[in-house]
């Protein structure tokens, strides 16, 4: 296989020895892609047989239930969908403010089987989109791959995006998230452009354009696209590459792409109007500009055009900033986003905008993390990389600066990381190829000179020690491998391979897949005891509060209630109006009179808050409660001090030390109270690992309507105004108990607790097997 | 089918099957919205008259009130004081329960069934009446003994309405003192059955004597025919009151020799309303706390029952136990959470039974033997039940004979997997259900054998069609190749 | 920069006589389509922009013929062949034909 | 008219459900094998070499055994179809 594999990049030598190579080559390609598939496929589907079908997390949540309204309503209705379910009393213009490409995949799907008489439910689709459209990525990765290096290598890319932990964390049964079909529209659009770059053909670029509009309309990401390209292009102008053929592709590829990437309602105008989008313009101007000094050069090539091109081209660029600047500067072109600055200053995020900086998504990454998701190809990759800078041309420019760009962005934040896979996926694909070639050489290729080194394994024939380093004929130096260096060498390689498998499965297995809206644990005896405390409280409120009630909770769990309850939320995760996240935020952290008049004036029927202390489960709302506090004092600075919510010391806690505004705050009160299960003594709060400091109070504006199994979720009813003119319990009975606490102190400060709880762990005997992305906000 | 009749009543009245004939397939487009009523003894049909001959010599009437249902069984001494022979004779349920009334049969005395069909009388038109046709006709001077059984649904109302968590549940009986009867009642004696202690009041009509769960009313002589006396008992009541407000039984039979049934189920607590907040702590403190929740509830399925699936629209619900038992399957299910007096919940259980239990065959005429509806909980009363049956692509001459009366709807048309034109769907519909209902319904139809050959060629026919398409391709393929070259030269 | 001057005849000198007469008559239609860009641009600026999206397929779909004039003009010209291998001038035509089919698809979608 | 219940007989699967996860896996590996022969002998063969009627009987086998695989299969994961 590698064999015809290296054959096939030395165009026209791949003719071989048996008229038949092409098509066992073929077929051989077709096996090992359709086992990657599957490979990848099984591999995702750890939460399904652990635990059920099941959409996961949160945002998939939002999108299943706006796929199952497409599917429900028809795609026009979609486009204009006003959601008044979401953000009361605001409401969301849903077709508006989404990437829909995900949604009509999917949608497109549930159509042709039905059209087929298949009648799966619209949730086994979303369920098994990404891991199915993992096996189109991993095809993709390999006709990239080919394209840059051979097919040998484009087969082992695609070995490794199938089931590396990176990819497959977002893209695991039930993950229904735009990232799922978004890498695929990526590889695949990265595969045609190479693919046109080379060719020059307007078809292709065409088709790169196509697909760019697949990745527009399916994820926010293609912003990378519509930067790298354009790098691309200018790093090969700086080079001095220029060609007629890349003329051709980018500039096709450019002007089709943008009037599509328009035709989304959510990206609109932007990719005239804000900055993210600005270089691909300026290299469009100077590419013309260039194209056309080359064309008035070959008119005449005599002429002093040497100056003319260097004036020109200058002026050219010159202008093109200016213009830029200038609009920027008028207000016509936006400047860049919020969450593009953060990009660059990791610290910009946590000063200026609170909200980004408490999805544990946009944390930096660490370097464990680089390597629980990427394993042993982090550290091949730098080969490949190596190779393609050492025998350089159009293709492996791109993938250099991919690789580069990829790596940085990857560093700044977690979410990332999986752009930066595939390129990592890609690289190391042709490491190994690179590997594998050198050390399987010798069996097809023309008898070379026996370079002696007497063999000492006996049963191999093959003492021959051809080295021919890949597409470099006289770079070979290092000739002269011996058998055992050979074989050593290989087996030691097939030994790590099969560790990155094993890492693979173990990581997809442990970590990425829970749907952590159901929860298991672990008891004594080893058997497992599942946790569906989300989903009771959603089947609860789904039947029995009124049909247009409105619930308040904190934004994590918006579209989980939009989702599973089927009621209206205030707020959810599509975070885009901070004040109104912010007004929650106040209530929850005011006191209960206070709250009351906010959650009066919000129409408020029911509160849910999330309360893992009974059994230890640490992504609870006391948690982020901290997050809840700065993001509303952010926008009510007068009411709220962050201040107020730490001891005197600065610690963060629970206990009868804690700040008086804490032991009062709405917030406090929901999770605690009549709380008096849970371990001993009775109250105990298991995930802080302390006893509550005030116990035995009551609540006066609202009251329990219901609590699941677990103590996970409770629900609290708002009373109406003429239902708490009742007695007020006397002050005296309010007191806060200072029974003896053992707590420990939380140490939280913002860098910490993220890192800390990401894994949302129960922290004593059950043991929750959950994805360390779970919780989103500290 | 001698493994699953633990609870099939042996059909009462099995000569007067009505049968009616599936109209051909090719009909059943069009008419979508024709409704076929199966109501063979309609009321309009029917007048009987009271006869004077009749007398009711002695009747022993026991009331049960020990569930959510009111179940009153009569042990009737029938007297035939005129000269002539009688056939039949009527009994009657007055008007202000009429409408509650979800089952009525007679048995004589060695438990057979006999045939009870609805009548009316002239002069008594609020009232309803039932003829019960004796298997032999009762001589002059005779006497026979039959018991009749009623079944009342909602005919106990919470008292109060709304309770709190921790309160008991009340109810109230209201009823008839006496036999409503059209007939002469020499000597009746009544029988309150209520299980508990807690009797908060009830009416005192002596002769009557109250022991613990039971209260005793007559012996009372010579009642006159149509005598209503208010009989009402207030009493502490936490059986389950739960009702199925709806549901869906989906049978869809494969000749591949499974039958899979799917059931989708709305369910209700009726009791009192509960009032104020629920308190996860008090509730978990102990279990009595919340007398009147449900926390479970077991179902009983067909003992060669597998596969078996409890879900709603979220997902799952893990909160079940299945035991195999010898004759019957029990899940003992637990909704996501307790149910509370005006808590609903709903979710869909399925399972598969092999196709030997229910399906009979001979060449290629076929007969389905099952249930109209199973086992849901004990004493359950179920509002509204549709039943859907799938047949097979292809079945044609299908003929559907119920145990009692049902609304039949319009067949339809179902397709799924390798479908063509479709599977005929039978539907039909019934309200007010009980266990008494458990019942066997036969569907005959007629299905071509070589027509299970359909789907796998349906399939042989895909694949060879892309087969044919990759032949094709390759061959124009090459020509566009040729021509291309042709036009670079 | 008298140099520039005195080239520019030349080079129309040598546009005239070097030129094939194929890749003129794709020069004229080049020209064409450039000022009616030029003409767009020139209409907008003076009447303003109001329905933005219809201004902009309009303009956007005159710069694209440009493009892809410019390129079919690239793959056509016989000196180019080195540069555009296995892509014949009747191949070039008819990507030309499939991208104006995808353009104008878009701009109908578009202009609203 | 009709036959009664007690001269009919219980009508069971004409294949035994217990075989078909073999049935499955052989056929459908029967029909993988032909289906790869018949896509090698596409991609290997020329214009010349190429012979209609080995192409249609191959397509042919591959259909039958892949259909009847799949048929098993659904089948054995529970679609009763």
């Amino acid at each position: 296989m590698p064999a015809t594999a290296v054959a096939k990049p030395e165009n026209g030598r791949n003719k071989g020895i048996f008229h038949n190579t092409a098509g066992f080559s073929t077929l051989i390609t077709v096996t090992v892609l359709s086992l990657a598939w599957l490979a990848g496929f099984a591999s995702r589907l750890f939460a399904v047989i652990r635990f059920e079908s099941i959409i996961h997390e949160f945002d998939p949540w939002f999108n299943y239930r706006s796929t199952a309204y497409m599917v429900q309503h028809g795609f026009y209705n979609f486009l204009n969908w006003f959601d008044e379910r979401a953000w009361y009393p605001l409401g969301r213009i849903v077709g508006g403010t989404v990437y829909p490409g995900l949604m009509i995949t999917s949608g497109t799907i549930h159509w042709i089987l039905h059209a087929l008489n298949i009648p799966i439910h619209i949730r086994d689709i979303c369920v098994f989109l990404a891991p199915v459209f993992s096996g189109l990525t991993a095809i993709a990765t390999y006709l990239l791959t080919s394209e840059i290096w051979s097919r040998g290598a484009g087969l082992f890319a695609a070995c490794f995006i199938a089931i590396v932990p990176g990819y497959s964390s977002r893209s695991v049964a039930g993950s229904y998230d735009n990232e799922g079909i978004a890498i695929f529209a990526l590889q695949f659009t990265y595969y045609l452009w190479l693919k046109s770059v080379k060719s020059g053909s307007i078809f292709w670029s065409i088709c790169t354009a196509l697909s760019y509009f697949y990745m527009v309309s399916a994820w926010g990401g293609y912003v990378f696209i519509i930067n790298l390209i354009p790098l691309h292009v200018f790093v090969l102008l700086v080079m001095g590459r220029f060609s007629q053929r890349l003329f051709v592709s980018y500039t096709v590829f450019y002007i089709i792409g943008l009037l599509l990437s328009m035709q989304i309602p959510f990206v609109g105008f932007q990719p005239i109007r804000t900055s993210e989008h600005m270089a691909a313009s300026g290299v469009f101007a100077l590419l013309m500009a260039v194209g056309a000094l080359k064309y008035l050069h070959s008119l005449n090539p005599k002429g002093q055009w040497k100056q003319l091109l260097i004036v020109g081209g200058f002026l050219a660029a010159v202008a093109v900033f200016l213009v830029v600047v200038l609009l920027t500067y008028m207000g016509v072109i936006a400047p860049w986003s919020g969450r593009f600055y953060s990009l660059w200053d990791t610290a910009y995020a946590k000063i200026h905008i609170p909200i980004i900086a408490s999805v544990s998504e946009h944390q930096p990454t660490t370097w464990s993390s680089f390597f629980f998701d990427l394993h042993v190809l982090v550290c091949t990759f730098p080969v490949g990389l190596w190779y393609c800078i050492k025998n350089i041309n159009d293709e492996r420019v791109f993938v250099a600066l991919y690789a580069l760009s990829a790596v940085y962005f990857a560093g700044v934040m977690v979410r990332l990381m999986l752009t930066l896979t595939p390129v990592v996926c890609v690289l190391a694909g042709i490491a190994f190829s690179i590997l594998l070639d050198l050390v399987l050489r010798e069996d097809e290729m023309c008898p070379p000179p026996v370079e002696s080194e007497e063999s000492k394994s006996l049963y191999d024939k093959a003492g021959k020690l051809k080295k021919r380093p890949h597409e470099t004929p006289n770079g070979a130096s290092e000739a002269g491998l011996g058998m055992n260096v050979r074989s050593g060498t290989l087996i030691a390689f097939m030994i790590l391979l099969m560790l990155f498998s094993v890492h693979c499965t173990w990581a997809t297995s442990n970590a990425y897949s829970s749907p952590s809206i159901v929860l298991a644990s672990y008891g004594n005896d080893g058997s497992r005891r599942i946790l569906d405390d989300f989903r009771e409280a959603y089947g609860w409120l789904s039947q029995n509060t009124a049909e247009d009630a409105r619930i308040m909770s904190w934004w994590d769990y918006g579209y989980q209630i939009a989702g599973m309850g089927n009621r209206t939320t205030l707020v959810d995760n599509n975070t885009w109006n901070n004040s109104h996240i912010a007004l929650v935020g106040k209530a929850m952290a005011s006191n209960e009179s206070a709250a009351y008049s906010i959650m009066t004036a919000l129409d408020v029927d029911y509160v849910l808050v999330i309360f893992g202390g009974a059994i230890g489960y640490s992504g609870d709302d006391i948690n982020k409660f901290i997050w809840m506090v700065r993001i509303a004092e952010g926008e009510h600075p007068k009411d709220i001090h962050e201040a107020d919510y730490f001891t005197e010391r600065g610690e963060y806690r629970v206990d009868s030390e804690a700040s008086k505004t804490m032991l009062n705050c709405l917030m406090y009160k929901l999770s605690y109270y009549r709380y008096d299960s849970g371990g001993s003594p009775p109250g105990y709060d298991r995930t802080r690992g302390a006893l509550p400091g005030n116990r035995g109070f009551k609540l006066t504006y609202l009251e329990e309507a219901y609590t699941t199994e677990h103590w996970l979720v409770r629900i609290y009813r708002v009373k109406k105004p003429d239902e708490f003119n009742r007695p007020r319990l006397p002050v005296a009975k309010r007191t806060i108990s200072t029974t003896n606490s053992v707590s420990k102190k939380l140490a939280i400060g913002p860098g910490t607790t993220t890192s800390k709880r990401r894994k949302g762990l129960l922290k004593n005997k059950p043991t929750v097997v959950k994805g360390k992305k779970v919780a989103r906000l500290e | 089918m001698a493994c699953t009749s633990a609870n099939v009543v042996k059909c009462h009245c099995q000569k007067k099957w009505s049968s009616v004939t599936m109209p051909a397939m090719a009909k059943i487009q069009f008419c979508f919205t024709f409704i076929l009523f199966i109501a063979i003894n309609c009321a309009s049909v029917n007048v009987d008259n009271i006869s004077s001959d009749v007398k009711f010599k002695n009747v022993d009437r026991t009331i049960d009130l020990s569930s959510q249902l009111v179940k009153i069984s009569q042990k009737i001494t029938l007297e035939n004081s005129g000269k002539s022979p009688v056939k039949s004779f009527l009994v009657a349920v007055e008007a202000s329960s009429k409408n509650n009334l979800a089952y009525i049969g007679a048995k004589d005395s060695s438990g057979k069934d006999l045939r009870v069909s609805e009548t009316t009388v002239k002069g008594h038109d609020s009232a309803k009446f039932w003829r019960v046709d004796l298997k032999d006709a009762l001589n002059a001077g005779s006497t026979v003994v039959v018991t009749s059984e009623t079944v009342f649904t909602k005919a106990l109302q919470p008292y109060p309405t709304a309770i709190t968590q921790q309160e008991d549940q009340l109810v109230k009986y209201t009823g008839n003192l006496y036999v409503y009867s059209p007939y002469q009642v020499t000597s009746q004696k009544t029988n309150v059955v209520v299980v508990t202690k807690g009797i908060e009041s009830f009416s005192k009509v002596k002769p009557f004597s109250q022991q613990d769960g039971a209260i005793q009313y007559g012996p009372y002589p010579n009642v006159a025919p149509f005598t209503e006396k208010e009989l009402s008992v207030h009493y502490k009541n936490n059986s389950p009151f739960l009702t199925v407000t709806r549901i869906e039984r989906l049978i869809e039979v494969s000749h591949w020799g499974n039958i899979a049934i799917e059931e989708l189920i709305e369910v209700e607590h009726t009791g009192a309303k509960l009032k104020g907040p629920f308190s996860r702590y008090d509730y978990q403190q102990d279990l009595h706390s919340g007398p009147a929740s449900v926390r479970s509830y077991k179902t009983l399925l067909p003992a060669s029952a597998s596969d078996v699936y409890y879900r709603d629209t979220n997902g799952n619900i893990s909160t079940s136990n299945m035991k195999v038992k010898k004759d019957s399957v029990e899940l003992d299910l637990r909704p996501r959470y307790p149910l509370f007096g005006g808590w609903k919940t709903h979710y869909t259980l399925g399972y598969n039974v092999p196709s030997y239990e229910y399906l009979y065959h001979s060449g290629n005429e076929y007969l389905l033997k099952m249930r109209v509806i199973d086992h849901i909980f004990d004493d359950m009363q179920v509002d509204e039940l549709t039943t859907k049956i799938i047949l097979p692509e292809g079945s044609v001459g299908i003929k559907l004979n119920v145990p009692y009366p049902v609304t039949r709807l319009a067949d339809s048309l179902h397709y799924t997997y390798l479908d063509t034109k479709g599977r005929p769907v039978i539907t039909f519909k019934k309200s007010n259900v009980v266990e008494n209902h458990i019942q066997d319904f036969q569907l005959r139809y007629t299905f071509p054998r070589l027509l299970m050959f359909q789907e796998p060629l349906l399939v042989v026919g895909f694949l060879y069609a892309l087969f044919l398409l990759v032949i094709i391709y390759v061959r124009l393929d090459f020509s566009i190749h040729k021509a291309e070259h042709q036009h670079k030269d | 920069m008298t140099s520039l001057v005195s080239v520019i005849p030349k080079l129309y000198q040598e546009y005239t006589t070097k030129t094939p007469k194929k890749l003129k008559i794709i020069d004229a239609y080049l020209l064409y389509v450039f000022l009616t860009a030029v003409i767009q641009f020139v209409y907008c600026c003076l009447v303003g922009t109001f329905p933005f999206n219809s201004f902009l397929s309009g303009f956007i779909s005159t710069v694209s013929s440009f493009v892809l004039g410019v390129c079919l003009r690239l793959q056509v010209n016989p000196e180019n062949k080195q540069e555009f291998q296995g892509l014949s001038a009747e191949r070039g035509f008819a990507d030309f034909i499939f991208a104006h089919l995808v353009l104008h698809i878009v701009v109908v979608n578009f202009i609203g | 008219m009709s036959l009664e219940i007690e001269s009919m007989v219980r009508y069971a699967s004409p294949i035994n459900p217990a075989v078909f996860p073999h049935l499955t896996l052989l056929l459908l590996g029967i029909g993988i094998f032909f289906t790869a022969w018949f896509f090698v002998y596409e991609v290997t063969s020329t214009k010349l070499s190429r012979d209609l009627f080995k192409e249609l009987l191959l397509s042919l086998v591959a259909a039958l055994f892949s259909g009847f695989g799949i048929l098993f299969l659904l089948l054995w994961v529970g679609i009763y179809v």
